[in-house]
């Protein structure tokens, strides 16, 4: 399965940098742009291409593996790149939104276009990256490298409060990673394996674990890392700012696929090679993943500016990974990369499809809008199936389902009255959703909005913004109805490297 | 009565202590310059004591480093101090802290 | 062609409709009303071939596997699902024609019409699924098309928020369903219908009664019972063939269906909670009914009554044979869902029929919903009048009607049970023929009371014949030679109950009280009359009524007052506390440490050098050992 | 005898060093550093490092010292600290003396622990003008040139400092 | 003493050793007989020919890397080469040839004499080259001196204005101090570890082998405490550790920023050479130097970042930013007492700072006014519009400071934080995250200020432009500090050759 002709991922992570690094050398701007489609473009493809490749049973193995030294194998560090049954749905998830994202950002029309786009390959290549590494630094790695992009394209390119938006983001962000960052040291010190690499470090663990007490420790940070990284409630409060300023291609990506990082990387890092630290703090986590659904999901219900709302849905929904996670189990982390996999594709639709409202409407005062459905059908159809895809309304949302309903079962299988706290997000997650659209697209057009109408024309949903659209939501129907293409290779991945996981779970119900 | 290491060392510690208390109390530039010149003659009292005493050679020879830098450095430093005077006319060290915070 | 290429066809023709009317012509009405109907009519020969054609067959496909959850989900044709494919086929073919005409000229009929080919998809789907998921699937998908429906008039207000009530009560319900399933899972190891039904004495009663529970939840919200009805009169905002097609004839009835299919869980006690929310929801629609004087919500307020009255007969049947000893697994074909069937089938045909009337009537009359607005259009309207009347008397259960036979077997298998219950389903029958005697007596009779009505005229062909076929229907489908050979199980078990201890009381009392209920309805309310009886003697019971016994005023004030204002809070706390007093509060204390720093910084050379003297002091303590 | 001389060297240089502190006047302040200087010669003296003790005088009473005097008179502030101490200052300078006695007294303790040879048990390496020369030449002198340097930079540094260049004006 | 000793002693005079610093001594030399010799007119060529004198030594350098020296003493143990002094000697020469060149760019704003501050430049870091490499107090003391006296002439070398002679008085008074501290603490030492009636005692006691053999024999010895003490008091100076870090604002804003860049970059990593050395030699007394060092690593780390948050002045603001940096750097020097890792971690840290620091004191340069000392955060308003290269320079030197992948801050950072994982120093892991979290804060508040969009009010009619007309970037320095954010990006891409540091074993 190793026998391509050319590196596919190094050249995944490569084109976005390459072509980055063209344009920041000062490509004319038409070129820039011819160019940046092939940055965007090159990924997509080669993900979907080895997707198409991926092995259906792969077990624990990953495929595509190479290797590249870049100076620091003495301390065991060294670039690895393959993708396993966990890593290759998030991987071809990031191409395809980038993707999206990219053709978004294109047709956006931004202020220094160019730098814009460049700042976006940048961001992209560190997205491919980071789910493409088995060397658990250079996954880090690349998720700081995407990570800083974000912070000066809020700022420069954001909405209101960038400034403070932008900080706020940074630091947050800034102490999750480093939470992680050394979360992950520790695990490279006191595994006493000498390595970064994962798959050295499970097959080390598996032999000796660490000790209780140690992994406890190594789970707490890397919980509370990537929680604050994926906006685990109460360390949630930069997410909706952050993505309430940034501009759309950034909030897609940023909400969209890197926020997934800390997830993943609890499903891919902490609990194979940590469980018993993960036993410890799984009711917490769980706890907190609830805060997520229910504190956060009635925010929700209270805002009234339309992308804070999708900010704060997006920061409930990931609780639904979080919860999923909690469940120590092939079945909930199962849940929680096909959720990641939906969260993905459908928070950034919906991101996307605001921007382009906002172009229509001048605001993002659910108060002020209204009736924006006569003059745009096609963008209220598109994002009313956005929105009822993150509620996870089977159909459009048809992967949010299969994401949601396996993570309800794994928790009803791990602490069975959870389950309906859990499953009440569903209807909450309805309400504010439902009542976005009305407000947005329904109802006769507010004063203001008349106002703003007036002289101008409110074009429907045009063409290069529709592709895009159109990209994320064939993918996530498409997956949605035939789950099997992403879920039986994950699944073999979750039981090949969970035996360590399910045995301590089942021995702490024996007791 | 004997004069052993033992005061010789004592005298370098209260010249340095005077020096220093010097620096801090003093608010003329020049005067705390020369208390640090003091403080720089307490040590290679100790160097000289101890070179007397230990029988090697190697704390003379840094005396004689010693003051070739400490003439050197006064000389600059006057420099500093004159030509900080004419800009300013003051060499107050109170006065002198328009760099601060 | 295999059954199973056949199902999918069945399934897939709607869709592709929809799908090629969303993504082409959305700009033409024409097409997409060709396209639907085309798919309307593809629908009845593929079912026809499915019902007639093949034998029940079942087949499923392993869908999702994650660690030891198997998901599959496939196909089921048995005879329950025949009859229901049946009528969605049949009667969704006549509303899809009358339709044509009712939605003539209307610049968004292709997007009407396409959102009615989604409809017709997710019901067969849901009518054909084999396991709780898919169910469970296609249900939710009945829920956005029913949602896509009622707002098709999305500038009115009062559309939008009754498709947003319809869809957020209906996800309450579900949400029972969801964590039913769930537990249906991990109690059976499987949520294959098939399965379940082997593996019942897996799971304790206890947990078995609140699986059924929890999923009559789902019934609960999409066929309106009690408490969550209020979605269904609202969703009278949509077009009303829609109200004919999704919320009187087939999709509320997603919910007998539902409970029909899973009936093999349903134990005693689960079945007695069954019981007395389908009674209660019977006598309180039928009450509330008549305080209304939208034709429209009438109608509604009667089909809830009407499923209060299926659910009753299906918890009443399951009861009977329970209480038989007839085991658990057959207790649900053999007692309830017989019943419940069969009323749903003779009442999808005469709501239908009712509901088409009703938009007939709209329709002539330039919108004009409110009873007491119209009056006198047995004249102007002869068709509709016959048809309508014929659908009434069905519904009220005259005799020898279609609705007479399903009624009676209900009441006589609540008579056999608990006359308590009996007694209680009686008078929901007597309101039932008094509002309905009520709808008809001010809106035919008499003369037109406002300029629409009387300008109101008989419409076209394409309205017309579906009315009459349906007539046909609700006149002929009590009987078991009415239905095909492959239909006809369970009407002939329900036919098989009127056959039982009693009969002839039930019989009896169930004609008493129409007549009773129909001759206090003449005796109240005249023709011409341009008050309601009820709101000039008694304003305070008709203004309870016509609040709907204040439930929806409650749930709005629970909204509006209650959980938005604990989302303000919520929001208020995080902003205030969260992201205020903690997060920027920590900042800002860092702040002015920052600021204590660097104030350090007096410029003056002193106090520099006592930094120093400070340091050299610590690190000589440190060096003497003194730290 | 020999102890009554250290004592005098000892207590001239002591003294003098504390007149220099408390001294307002500049002048007077340069000569008491000069007369300080002279007892630490006198104790070099004592130690056998004869020649130190005259390259100190040279050095510092020579070069300086001497310095300083013309600073003082070129600037023209002879004049002394015009600002009485404020109570601030004061007591700021009261505990930097104890700290500072603290610190001798423990410095003292950590002088008694050492156990330090006699001096008579030792030979006087100080006293041979030629061990200097041997050292510098030989042993040192990689410090020498570097010595160099630093006294050449030092020449560049106070011409640059103070020197009158074209174009430069500002300075009066 | 006799003959045949001298002919040995000055046998091991090897010149051929520090023939890189003899080099630099004659092209300062070289540059002064220029100055006589060239006609006034020429004189601009001086500067570019120190430059390319500098960039030749360094060549050279980096030619015989792997000099048959290393682990050789020479003049009579003065000098010990190893291989880190030969990446600190590189290290201190790429530093001076930066600092020339902004020197290059600084300068034309004045009308200053240049050829001298070329000179110095270059005598100093041949200084500091020896330093590195030092292995008697009297080389370290006499190479520290000449590297002091130099930075006073420095920092006071814009002598037109009066801050900088008011920062070259006040690091003055403070350098002076500290060298006086410094000395008694080696003379402390010296007559310590001399002092035949110890065990152990030795007649070169203030060579550095023979000192760490004495103190090895006698590890409770008061005396020599408080020696090691006052020493690390003074090389604290140096590296701006707490307490002693009082004085870097204020000298760092006085002074030109080319020498701020050269007191923030080379002086520190000077201090920190030594400090190296040094901890090795005062090993056996870890119970003390471990507290000293915990104490002030931690309190660095802290006052640094904290006092930096509120900062407007960039030249304070990097000052006490690089005080943050010593305290990283000295959790690195505490663990290179027990994991030689973490030596090569230092290096690697102290290149990615001299990248990081160079990328911004050039553009530094480039914003500055004709007064050096007020360079406020609010003159970078709108650089990322009317620069945009010397912003993306700007935020690529910010954040390889700040330690953002994929920078080669974050490597050095990385690199320091397994080295302190390694050797236990949870502690001080600890503050150093919060210290990192913190510097975000200023950090990015600095690239806030240059790239984003400024809302500052149009400027009323008549009222004078408050921020100060930038330098055009000229071709030599466009191209030093294009390189300069490259390899920042590179290093942190891929170590390559630098990663061999990390198994020094």
């Amino acid at each position: 399965m190793n026998n391509l002709p050319v590196d596919l991922l190094l050249l995944s992570i490569a084109t976005p940098l390459a072509v980055a690094l063209a344009i920041a050398l000062g490509l004319p701007k038409r070129h820039a742009i011819k160019l940046a489609y092939v940055g965007f473009g090159v990924p997509a493809v080669i993900a979907c291409y080895l997707w198409s490749q991926f092995p259906a049973n792969p077990g624990a193995e990953y495929a595509f593996m190479t290797s590249y030294a870049t100076g620091l194998e003495g301390l065991g560090i060294k670039l690895t790149l393959g993708l396993n049954g966990i890593s290759m749905p998030l991987f071809m998830m990031a191409g395809i939104v980038g993707l999206a994202a990219g053709l978004y950002a294109i047709q956006s029309g931004a202020e220094r276009l160019k730098i814009y786009l460049m700042l976006l390959l940048v961001m992209h290549a560190g997205l491919m990256g980071m789910f493409a590494s088995i060397d658990i630094f250079f996954f880090y790695f690349f998720h700081e490298l995407a990570l800083i992009p974000t912070f000066i394209m809020v700022g420069i390119w954001g909405g209101r409060d960038r400034g403070y938006a932008a900080m706020k983001m940074t630091i947050y962000l800034t102490v999750g990673a480093m939470l992680s960052l050394i979360g992950l040291i520790a695990i490279y010190m006191k595994s006493g394996a000498e390595s970064f690499d994962m798959i050295t470090l499970r097959n080390e663990l598996l032999m000796n674990p660490m000790r209780d007490s140690t992994q406890t420790t190594i789970f707490g940070l890397l919980m509370f890392g990537f929680g604050i990284l994926v906006s685990l409630w109460p360390f949630h409060t930069w997410a909706p700012l952050g993505y309430g300023a940034a501009p759309s291609s950034v909030s897609m990506l940023h909400a969209g696929v890197l926020k997934k990082f800390g997830l993943y990387g609890l499903v891919q890092i902490a609990l194979p090679l940590v469980p018993a630290g993960a036993m410890e703090w799984a009711p917490m986590l769980a706890w907190l993943a609830l805060g997520n659904i229910i504190i956060i999901g009635l925010i929700t219900l209270a805002q009234r500016d339309l992308k804070q709302m999708v900010g704060y849905a997006s920061v409930m929904h990931v609780g639904y990974g979080f919860l999923g996670v909690a469940c120590l189990s092939v079945l909930g982390a199962g849940g929680a990369v096909l959720f990641m996999v939906a969260h993905g594709l459908s928070v950034s639709l919906l991101f996307l499809l605001t921007t382009s409202i906002h172009h229509r409407t001048g605001t993002f005062d659910m108060d002020q809008m209204g009736g924006l459905a006569q003059k745009a059908p096609v963008l209220a159809a598109f994002f009313l199936t956005a929105v009822l895809a993150s509620i996870g309304l089977p159909g459009p949302g048809l992967l949010n389902f299969w994401g949601e309903l396996t993570i309800f079962m794994a928790v009803y299988d791990h602490a069975q009255w959870m389950v309906v706290p859990a499953v009440l997000g569903v209807v909450i997650s309805a309400i504010y959703g439902l009542r976005a659209v009305g407000r947005v697209f329904y109802g006769p057009a507010t004063e203001a909005f008349q106002c703003h109408q007036q002289g101008r024309v409110i074009e429907d949903l045009r063409w290069n913004e529709r592709i895009p659209a159109i990209i994320l939501l064939v993918t996530l129907i498409g997956l949605g109805i035939w789950p099997k293409a992403i879920s039986t290779s994950l699944n073999s991945a979750l039981e090949a490297i969970y035996p360590a996981v399910e045995a301590l779970t089942v021995h702490v119900a024996g007791q | 009565m004997t004069v052993t290491l033992y005061h010789y060392l004592m005298l370098a510690g209260v010249l340095f202590a005077i020096g220093f208390f010097g620096v801090l109390l003093r608010k003329n530039t020049l005067v705390i310059y020369m208390c640090l010149e003091l403080m720089l003659i307490a040590s290679t009292i100790v160097l000289v004591a101890f070179s007397r005493y230990n029988g090697t050679m190697d704390g003379n020879v840094f005396v004689f480093f010693i003051l070739t830098v400490a003439a050197a450095e006064v000389a600059v430093g006057l420099a500093i101090i004159v030509a900080l005077f004419r800009r300013r006319m003051t060499i107050q060290v109170d006065e002198l802290n328009a760099l601060k915070n | 062609m295999a059954p199973t290429q056949l199902a999918f066809l069945l399934l897939l023709t709607p869709l592709a409709s929809a799908l090629l009317t969303a993504l082409f012509f959305r700009r033409s009405p024409a097409v997409g009303r060709a396209l639907s109907l085309a798919a309307a009519a593809a629908i009845v020969v593929f079912s026809s071939m499915l019902i007639f054609a093949t034998d029940g067959f079942s087949r499923s496909a392993e869908w999702l596997v994650i660690g030891p959850l198997t998901i599959e989900l496939g196909f089921l044709v048995d005879d329950l699902a025949k009859l229901m494919l049946f009528v969605v086929a049949f009667v969704g073919f006549l509303i899809h024609v009358f339709s044509v005409g009712y939605m003539k000229g209307d610049a968004n009929a292709a997007r009407f019409f396409g959102c009615l080919s989604l409809f017709m998809f997710s019901m067969i789907g849901l009518t054909l699924a084999d396991d709780l998921i898919m169910l469970f699937i296609f249900w939710e998908l009945v829920g956005l098309s029913s949602f896509l429906l009622i707002n098709f008039y999305y500038d009115r207000p009062a559309a939008v928020a009754a498709s947003k009530k319809a869809f957020i009560v209906n996800r309450i319900g579900d949400f029972g369903f969801l964590i039913g399933i769930i537990l249906a899972y991990w109690a059976f190891g499987t949520i294959t219908l098939a399965d379940i039904a082997l593996r019942l004495d897996t799971s304790p009663e206890l947990v078995t009664t609140t699986i059924a529970l929890l999923i009559f939840c789902g019934a609960v919200g999409k066929s309106g019972q009690l408490p969550l009805h209020v979605w269904l009169p609202d969703a009278m905002e949509g077009p009303t063939p829609v109200s004919a097609l999704i919320h009187a004839a087939t999709m509320v009835a997603a919910g007998i269906f539902l409970l029909c299919r899973v009936a093999v869980i349903m134990t005693g006690d689960a079945l007695t909670v069954i019981l007395w929310i389908g009674v209660a929801t019977a006598l309180f629609a039928g009450v509330t009914a008549l305080g209304q004087r939208d034709i429209k919500r009438i109608l509604a307020y009667s089909t809830i009554s009407q499923l209060g009255f299926m659910v009753a007969a299906f918890a009443l049947g399951s009861l009977l044979a329970l209480r038989s000893g007839v085991d658990g697994a057959l207790a649900g074909l053999a007692g309830g869902a017989a019943a419940a069937m069969f009323h749903l089938t003779t009442h999808a045909f005469f709501k239908a029929l009712l509901f088409l009337g009703a938009g007939s009537i709209i329709h002539s009359s330039h919108h004009e919903q409110d009873i007491y607005r119209l009056g006198g259009l047995a004249r102007r309207m002869p068709i509709t009048f016959a048809t309508f009347t014929l659908g009434t008397l069905a519904l009220v259960g005259a005799p020898f009607l279609s609705g007479f036979f399903s009624k009676d077997a209900i009441l006589l298998l609540a008579y056999q049970y608990d006359p308590k219950v009996f007694v209680l389903l009686l008078i929901g029958a007597f309101l039932t023929s008094f509002y309905m005697t009520r709808l008809w007596v001010i809106t035919f009779l008499g003369v037109p009371r406002t300029d629409h009505a009387a300008h109101a005229h008989e419409n076209g062909l394409t309205m017309t014949i579906p009315l009459i076929f349906l007539a046909v229907g609700a006149v002929l489908a009590g009987y078991t030679w009415f239905y095909p050979e492959a239909l006809a199980v369970v009407p002939r078990f329900a036919h098989g109950l009127l056959e039982g201890e009693g009969h002839t009381l039930a019989a009896v009392a169930g004609t008493g009280v129409f007549v009773v209920g129909a001759a206090l309805g003449f005796l109240l309310y005249r023709p011409g009359a341009r008050e309601d009886f009820l709101q000039t003697r008694m304003p305070a019971l008709y203004r309870t009524l016509e609040q709907r016994l204040f439930i929806d005023a409650l749930y709005d004030w629970y909204v509006a007052k209650v959980q938005q204002r604990f989302a303000l809070l919520l929001n208020f706390l995080e902003q205030i506390f969260l992201s205020g007093l903690i997060i920027r509060g920590f900042a800002g204390l860092v702040g002015l440490v920052g600021i204590g720093a660097r104030a350090l910084h007096v410029g003056s050379l002193h106090a520099y050098v006592h930094w120093f003297l400070l340091g050299a002091v610590i690190l000589w303590a440190i060096a003497a050992g003194l730290f | 005898m020999f102890a009554t001389i250290f004592y005098l060297f000892a207590f001239l240089s002591v003294g003098s060093a504390l007149a220099m502190v408390f001294n307002r006047n500049t002048v007077h302040s340069a000569m008491f550093l000069l007369l300080s200087l002279v007892g630490v010669a006198g104790v070099f003296a004592l130690l056998d490092t004869g020649f130190l003790a005259l390259l100190l005088i040279f050095v510092y009473a020579g070069a300086v010292v001497a310095l300083f005097l013309f600073i003082v008179m070129l600037l023209d502030m002879q004049g002394g600290e015009r600002k009485p101490f404020r109570p601030a200052a004061i007591a700021a300078g009261v505990v930097t003396a104890g700290l500072l006695v603290v610190g001798l007294v423990s410095f003292s303790g950590a002088v008694q622990a050492l156990h330090a040879p006699e001096a008579a048990s030792v030979l006087p390496v100080g006293v041979n003008l030629k061990h200097y020369a041997n050292q510098l030449f030989t042993t040192y002198l990689l410090p020498v040139q570097v010595v160099g340097f630093l006294l050449l930079i030092a020449m560049l540094g106070v011409i640059v400092l103070s020197k009158r260049f074209e174009g430069l004006e500002d300075i009066k | 003493m006799n003959t045949e000793m001298l002919q040995a002693a000055a046998a091991s005079n090897q010149w051929l050793a520090i023939f890189p610093e003899l080099m630099l001594g004659c092209l300062a030399l070289f540059l002064l007989v220029l100055e006589m010799v060239l006609p006034k007119k020429q004189h601009e060529l001086i500067p570019t020919i120190a430059i390319i004198g500098q960039g030749a030594v360094l060549v050279g350098l980096l030619i015989n890397y792997r000099t048959a020296f290393i682990g050789e003493e020479t003049f009579n143990g003065m000098l010990l080469h190893t291989s880190g002094g030969q990446f600190l000697r590189c290290f201190f020469l790429l530093a001076s040839i930066l600092v020339s060149i902004l020197g290059m760019v600084a300068l034309a704003k004045q009308r200053m004499p240049r050829i001298e501050f070329f000179h110095i430049v270059i005598v100093v870091s041949a200084a500091m080259m020896l330093l590195a490499q030092s292995n008697h107090f009297v080389m370290l003391f006499v190479a520290l001196e000449t590297i002091t006296i130099g930075f006073y002439i420095l920092v006071s070398y814009t002598r037109t204005n009066p801050l900088s002679l008011e920062a070259g008085l006040k690091y003055l008074i403070m350098g002076a101090l500290s060298s006086a501290i410094l000395l008694f603490g080696i003379a402390l030492l010296y007559g310590v570890a001399g002092n035949p009636a110890l065990a152990g005692a030795t007649a070169e006691a203030m060579n550095f082998g023979a000192l760490q053999v004495f103190l090895q024999a006698n590890p409770d010895n008061l005396l020599a405490a408080i020696g090691i003490v006052l020493v690390l008091a003074g090389v604290a100076f140096k590296i701006g550790a707490v307490p002693f870090q009082i004085w870097i604002p204020d000298v760092y804003q006085g002074a030109p920023t080319p020498v701020t860049s050269f007191l923030a970059v080379a002086s520190k990593a000077a201090g920190f050479a030594i400090l190296l050395i040094l901890v090795r030699v005062f090993g056996p007394y870890h119970s003390v130097i471990v507290p000293v060092l915990t104490a002030m690593a931690i309190a660095t780390i802290l006052f640094g970042n904290l006092a930096a948050i509120t900062q407007h002045n960039v030249k304070r603001l990097i000052g006490l930013s690089g005080v943050a940096h010593a305290g990283y750097l000295l959790i690195g020097v505490i663990a290179a007492m027990t994991q030689p890792l973490a030596v090569g971690a230092i290096f690697f840290y102290l290149l990615a700072y001299l990248l990081g620091s160079f990328a911004v004191f050039g553009v530094m340069t480039h914003v500055a006014g004709p007064d050096d000392a007020d360079q406020d955060l609010d003159h970078y308003a709108d650089l990322g519009k009317t620069h945009p290269f010397l912003a993306m320079v700007l935020a690529v030197g910010l954040g390889s400071l700040a330690g953002i992948p994929p920078l080669a801050g974050f490597m050095g950072k990385l690199l320091i934080f397994i080295a302190a994982f390694k050797a236990g120093l949870y502690l001080l892991l600890v503050v150093a995250i919060i210290g990192v979290v913190i510097s975000i804060y200023y950090y990015f508040g600095w690239i806030k200020a240059a790239c984003f969009p400024s809302l500052r009010a149009p400027l009323t009619e008549g009222e004078a432009d408050p921020t100060p007309a930038r330098t055009p970037v000229g071709l030599a320095a466009g191209i030093t500090l294009a390189t300069l954010a490259l390899a920042s990006v590179l290093l942190g891409l891929y170590q390559g050759p630098f990663g061999e540091w990390l198994s020094l074993h």
